[in-house]
């Protein structure tokens, strides 16, 4: 029998790794992406909650949050190709358009 | 996962006979392999009006033999200035996936060999439709990551264009299949399978393709050369314009990883269109009861054989596509299209019931 | 007991991956090990219970998702991230940052909901029952998501469209 | 039982009419701007005719309660239309006169710019008045009552391009808002202490009260301040300066809204609230003196004037304030009477000067008229109906509503013979100014250029293409309304004031005839009972009173032929002999420039220094700019945190998310 509180903590984890990422990587491509381990690690715990409670909602709400990761990722994506003709760079710290 | 065998049996022997049935699968299918690419030689040869190969053995047999020897024993080259981990991880993705996907499905109805009642499958899963599809949306990685890995602009050019391809054609297979979920409703093969015993009138069997799914057979039809790339959609590894594709920089055995994995897909492309739409084993059952616990085998294989000779024979008939008209034809017309027969068929089954 | 051993294992995988998508300093090593941490996640899933999340979890998210990422990784060549020292900021406070809420969590959570327990396949997903809660229940939200996804189609079509009529890509000083 | 009515038919009709033309009459052609004006007005009248007929038939007061409209507490206030004699007189006045004053403008206005403008206010006009007039309590009443203010400033300023018109707009409608602050007050006393505007509650609350409690303060506050509001509707003293300047606008205005019936609103208001001021005999008084000075004031101004229509503006306010006389001395049938008649007769002379003006093309000075009773023999006959009646000759309407006046001003119990004299003096005055007219404009021979028409056009901006230097009749359609006028002001009278007063005495003395079963009435009725008439007694009297004013009716006729027909001179000599007490009558008193020097410069001059530069620039502005240039400073030291850098943001949010989870996990703790 695993604790629930485990489950948890797993999902913590990779949502700090997620924002961690987001702090630390320059590659826009990167910070995507830890932008997506942390919609996995609140995944993680929504379906965790829904074995907890027994009610297929928190299910249910893992399926919203990927249709909404998969939207993202496409127009975050899309967004990036556009960004990298502009700017011809992925580092998020020369694409500071919008310095003062 | 496999409830069903766990509730036959216990630990032990399921163990056991799962491993049985695991040796069995995968020798019988890496052979599948190697004989449907024998058969492949033949069938083209003889539509381009050739002999194909004939001096290994009689008919030239033993010529998927005499390859695999020649593969295992080619120099087994590493270019420079490639992502060495990548490289040699990315056929062995690609090969490891093509087989897994075989494991959740059935050839057959359940078996009893002395105590041991057993269904003629590795693993019997509620939701075994959907892990083929997982697991074969997975296989794009081989592909892709060869491509990538193997630092030169052609396999660059031939990973890119597998994955756009696989990635957009596979929304028009997953499209195509849901009409024959909902027609069975279930995700279960097995339960898909037996929804289609039986016959109209005494003679039309009542397979989905004559249940008004065969627009959807056409559409998993396409999708399902285009997910494999297979002519008329084998433009990432279009020898004329990119010389192999992503493996152009393999050799020997890795490169042999990828042409089985490309035939195991084949196979499980087959297995799959004849249990949903052909009708799975279901056929005539004759004889003694020995004959009759294998007959349906038979049947299911004899599909799939049908399958795979379509595969073939269209490989043998139709030109290469170019890849906007590629794109295009997934975008604009097979995926409206399966929108639409779902549509249809959601509206039928719901008027129906 | 062999359900914690599992669960140990591929939260280890998890863990590790998660890591490793930090340290690697070339995208698609992030993205692959980002894979894996799906993957196992699957596997967390199945243990919960949830076979069909955990499928769709690989069909979505490793399938399609990630498959999308490394495309576009392969399509603009990225190479591996220069380190530059674009913003201390992020550093000085937001890691720590995010480390004290996360440890704050982690003591709540550990300390308070230590005692339950979940079983394994306590309560199984059957696709069935969480299409009656999709299509009846959760009926609006539903065709909210589609019309999001349908925007975000456009949008992408739109952003990354060549428009000739586009001015040149100018260099960013 | 009672027949529904349909009251609020009568103030709509105008009103749709007013909207269609509003808003569609650009795009209609002028027959059919015509057409609806007409028509929707000419129904009221109908409706109003037919409330008549029935009338008889009616249990009185009749009221009509639409909808609640306000409901605050116990105080409540409906849309409720409410009729008596006297409204029904009132309605009929206002659709009758106000009708045959639409029709004659069709004429007038017919080569007008903003034709459907002007038909689409008078409507308006139209609707606000009936409104004011149904009305059931003070709120409906004030709706109507602003709601005339603001379609006379509209039609005040119709040629808005002229900024003299434009001005007399302005002039009018803020001397009005004077009145009105008065009036709102008053309600806000009544709402105060009887918890209500409707008219028959309040009048039921209010007549108990006998004058000595009621005098000590409310009911005359009250009385004062409608008294206040009556001033500035009715243009009486001190706030009648806004009239004379109204003449800028097209004279079927003058004749419909500052002769025959806005401005009568205030002796009507007055008339309706005569509970009230029949318990306030200060207030009474107050509104004797009033009128009789306004009525004396006006007069002397009247007879220097030599615009036309200014005269016939003094004239109208000396004679409502011959109708506040009537108030003042409790004698209100005589006073609605006389309101009658005047809306007659003054609504046909300034109709007459109208067509006088419109004949010689534009002119309005009399000293450069004359002699045109033969060239537009039509009006010339209207105009002296109008004429005598308002001289008050017999038979003529005027001469029986004045001669009831003057009677009452004399015989009642809140009379005195001074109000009897002045009243007299007036009348004398009145005769002599209008026979000036008379004489000037049509007698002699004829002084203006004969093609001095154009410029005279451009200056008072009526009708350019009269401009035909040519001396004419008007058309038809403006003498019609004229002739029928001039029948009503030759026999309007002859209903006599007597039973005119019966008529009204339902109304004047309903409730005291309620009151006699009540035991109120014990402690000296005679204080609570109004006095009424005793014709029989005073009999012979009132034959030699209207002898008197009869006679100097004539003496005025005789003095006005002696000067301007027989001696044209002797007014220049008579001007010289009185010099600056001439120029002053000249000059309206210079009670305009009193106004301005006492109080528009003040209050420009402090508007400007203290509330301009001083609060707004000093205090306001400063504030503003002060605040956005500390914020420009604060944010100039802040923007660096807006480094641009995607991270750095990001970083700023963890570390307030992790402040967030920080605080919440301890509140939890605690």
């Amino acid at each position: 029998m695993v604790p629930l509180s485990y489950y948890l903590v797993l999902s913590g984890i990779l949502f700090t790794c997620g924002v961690t990422g987001f702090l630390i990587k320059r590659n826009i491509i990167t910070i995507f992406m830890s932008i997506e381990l942390m919609l996995n690690g609140v995944n993680l715990s929504f379906v965790a909650f829904a074995a907890q409670w027994h009610t297929l909602s928190g299910q249910v709400f893992v399926f919203f949050v990927m249709v909404v990761a998969a939207a993202e990722a496409a127009v975050g994506l899309a967004i990036i190709i556009a960004v990298y003709r502009t700017c011809d760079t992925l580092n998020v710290d020369q694409i500071n358009l919008l310095k003062l | 996962m496999s409830k069903t065998g766990v509730r036959k049996l216990n630990l032990e022997t399921f163990i056991i006979v799962s491993v049985i049935k695991i040796v069995i699968a995968v020798v019988v299918l890496l052979t599948a392999v190697a004989y449907t690419v024998w058969l492949e030689r033949k069938v083209v040869g003889r539509i381009q009006n050739r002999w194909g190969p004939t001096r290994v053995g009689p008919f030239g047999l033993l010529q998927p033999l005499a390859d695999g020897v020649k593969f295992l024993f080619k120099e087994d080259l590493t270019p420079p200035h490639v992502n060495r981990l990548l490289y040699v991880a990315a056929p062995m993705i690609a090969v490891i996936f093509a087989l897994t996907s075989i494991s959740v499905i059935p050839i057959g109805d359940w078996i009893t060999i002395g105590s041991i009642h057993t269904p003629l499958q590795i693993t019997d899963v509620n939701v075994g439709l959907l892990i083929v599809l997982g697991i074969t949306s997975l296989g794009v990685y081989g592909v892709a990551l060869a491509g990538w890995s193997s630092n030169s602009k052609y396999s660059l050019l031939g990973g890119l264009r597998a994955s756009a391809q696989m990635v957009s054609y596979e929304v028009s297979l997953g499209l195509s299949l849901i009409g024959v979920l909902i027609m069975a409703g279930s995700f279960d093969l097995r339960e898909i399978v037996n929804a289609q015993s039986g016959t109209f009138w005494g003679f039309i069997p009542r397979w989905n393709i004559f249940q008004g799914q065969f627009v959807a057979f056409f559409i998993y039809l396409m999708a399902a050369y285009a997910e494999t790339n297979r002519i008329p959609f084998d433009l990432p590894e279009a020898e004329t314009e990119l010389v192999a594709g992503y493996h152009t920089e393999y050799s020997a055995m890795k490169f042999a990883m990828f042409f089985m994995a490309e035939y195991a897909n084949m196979i499980t492309v087959a297995c799959l269109a004849s249990l949903l739409f052909l009708g799975g084993w279901h056929g005539w059952l004759v004889g003694p009861v020995w004959l009759r616990e294998i007959l349906p085998v038979f049947w299911f294989l004899l599909r799939v054989f049908a399958f795979l000779f379509l595969y073939i024979w269209v490989r043998g008939t139709l030109p290469r596509f170019r890849y906007d008209q590629l794109m295009a034809f997934g975008w604009k017309f097979l995926l409206p299209l399966a929108i639409a027969n779902l549509v249809i068929t959601a509206l039928i089954v719901a008027l129906k019931a | 007991m062999l359900h914690l051993i599992v669960f140990l294992v591929f939260g280890a995988i998890c863990v590790a991956g998660a890591v490793n998508l930090l340290v690697q300093s070339h995208p698609i090593n992030s993205a692959l090990s980002l894979i894996a941490v799906m993957g196992s996640l699957a596997v967390e899933y199945l243990l919960l219970g949830a076979e069909f999340v955990a499928v769709v979890q690989v069909i979505i998210y490793a399938g399609a998702i990630m498959v999308l990422f490394v495309f576009v990784i392969m399509l603009l060549n990225a190479g591996a991230e220069e380190r530059t020292k674009g913003s201390q900021v992020a550093l000085i406070l937001g890691v720590p940052g995010t480390m004290l809420g996360s440890l704050l969590s982690a003591w709540v959570l550990l300390r308070h909901s230590g005692t339950r327990s979940v079983h394994v396949g306590a309560m199984p997903g059957p696709p069935k029952e969480i299409a009656q809660l999709l299509f009846h229940d959760f009926l609006l939200p539903f065709e909210v998501t589609s019309i999001l996804v349908l925007i975000a189609i456009m949008g992408a079509v739109v952003l990354a469209a060549h428009s000739d009529s586009a001015p040149q890509p100018r260099k960013e000083g | 039982m009672t027949p529904n009515l349909h009251l609020w038919l009568i103030p709509l009709l105008p009103l749709i009419g007013a909207a269609i033309n509003g808003l569609l009459g650009r795009r209609l052609s002028r027959q059919a701007v015509t057409g609806i004006a007409l028509a929707f007005c000419g129904a009221a009248f109908a409706m109003a005719l037919g409330v008549a007929i029935q009338f008889s038939a009616l249990p009185l007061p009749y009221t009509e309660a639409l909808a609640h409209w306000i409901r605050a507490g116990t105080f409540q206030a409906d849309f409720a239309f409410y009729l008596d004699q006297l409204s029904l007189v009132m309605l009929l006045v206002v659709t009758g006169v106000g009708f045959l004053i639409h029709i004659y403008a069709v004429g007038y206005m017919w080569e007008e710019g903003g034709f459907y403008r002007f038909f689409s206010y008078l409507n308006l006009f139209m609707f606000f008045m009936l409104t004011l007039i149904l009305a059931s309590n003070y709120l409906l009443m004030f709706i109507g009552w602003e709601g005339v203010g603001l379609a006379s400033y509209l039609l005040i300023g119709f040629w808005f391009t002229k900024d003299s018109a434009a001005s007399a707009g302005k002039k009018a409608f803020v001397v009005n808002r004077i009145g009105d602050f008065g009036f709102l007050i008053a309600l806000f006393l009544l709402i105060k202490h009887f918890g209500s505007l409707d008219f028959d509650q309040v009048f039921r609350l209010v007549q108990p009260l006998s004058p000595e409690i009621a005098s000590a303060g409310l009911l005359t506050t009250v009385g004062l301040l409608l008294l206040v509001g009556a001033c500035g509707k009715s243009a009486q003293i001190p706030l009648y300066v806004w009239l004379p300047d109204a003449m800028e606008g097209p004279t079927p205005v003058s004749a419909l809204i500052h002769a025959a019936t806005m401005v009568t609103a205030g002796v009507y208001m007055v008339a309706r609230s005569h509970v009230i001021f029949e318990r306030a005999p200060i207030a009474l008084t107050a509104v004797a003196i009033i009128g009789t000075l306004t009525a004396l004031f006006a007069a002397t101004i009247g007879v220097c004037q030599t615009d036309i229509k200014k005269v016939l503006a003094y004239s109208t306010i000396s004679q409502l304030g011959y109708m506040f006389m009537a108030c003042g001395v409790a004698a209100f049938s005589a006073a609605i009477f006389h309101l009658m008649t005047h809306a007659f007769f003054k609504g046909l002379l300034f109709l007459a000067a109208g067509s006088v003006i419109h004949a010689v093309g534009g002119e309005q000075d009399m000293r450069r008229m004359g002699g045109l009773r033969h060239r537009i023999p039509w009006t010339f006959w209207t105009m002296t109906a109008a004429t005598f009646a308002i001289a008050g000759f017999p038979p003529f309407a005027g001469f029986f509503s004045k001669d009831a006046i003057l009677f009452k001003a004399f015989t009642s119990p809140h009379g005195s013979w001074v109000y009897w004299a002045i009243g007299v003096f007036t009348a004398f005055l009145t005769s002599f100014y209008m026979f000036r007219l008379w004489f000037l404009t049509f007698f002699g021979e004829y002084r203006g250029a004969e093609s001095a028409g154009h410029d005279g056009h451009l200056l008072s901006g009526a009708p350019v293409s009269h401009g035909h230097g040519a001396i004419h009749e008007s058309p038809k359609v403006m003498l019609v309304p004229l002739v029928i006028l001039a029948v009503l002001s030759v026999c309007g009278g002859w209903v006599g004031s007597e039973r005119f007063d019966r008529f009204l005495a339902p109304v004047f003395h309903r409730l005291e005839f309620k009151l006699v079963a009540a035991p109120a009435f014990l402690d000296g009725p005679h204080a609570v009972m109004p006095p009424t008439p005793e014709p029989n007694t005073e009999g012979p009297s009132e034959t030699a009173f209207t002898l008197i004013s009869v006679s100097a009716a004539a003496l005025g006729l005789l003095l006005a032929w002696l000067l301007y027909l027989r001696r044209p001179q002797l007014p220049q000599e008579i001007a010289h002999a009185l010099g600056g007490f001439y120029q002053a009558v000249l000059n309206k008193y210079y009670i305009d420039e009193l106004y301005a020097v006492l109080f528009v410069r003040p209050l420009v001059d402090g508007s400007t220094k203290i509330l301009w530069h001083g609060i707004d620039q000093g205090v306001i502005d400063a504030t503003v700019d002060h605040g956005a240039d500390a914020a420009r400073k604060v944010s100039d030291s802040v923007r660096h945190m807006q480094s641009g850098n995607l991270r750095s943001y990001a970083g700023w949010v963890a570390l307030g998310a992790g402040a967030v989870i920080g605080y919440m996990i301890w509140i939890g703790a605690r």
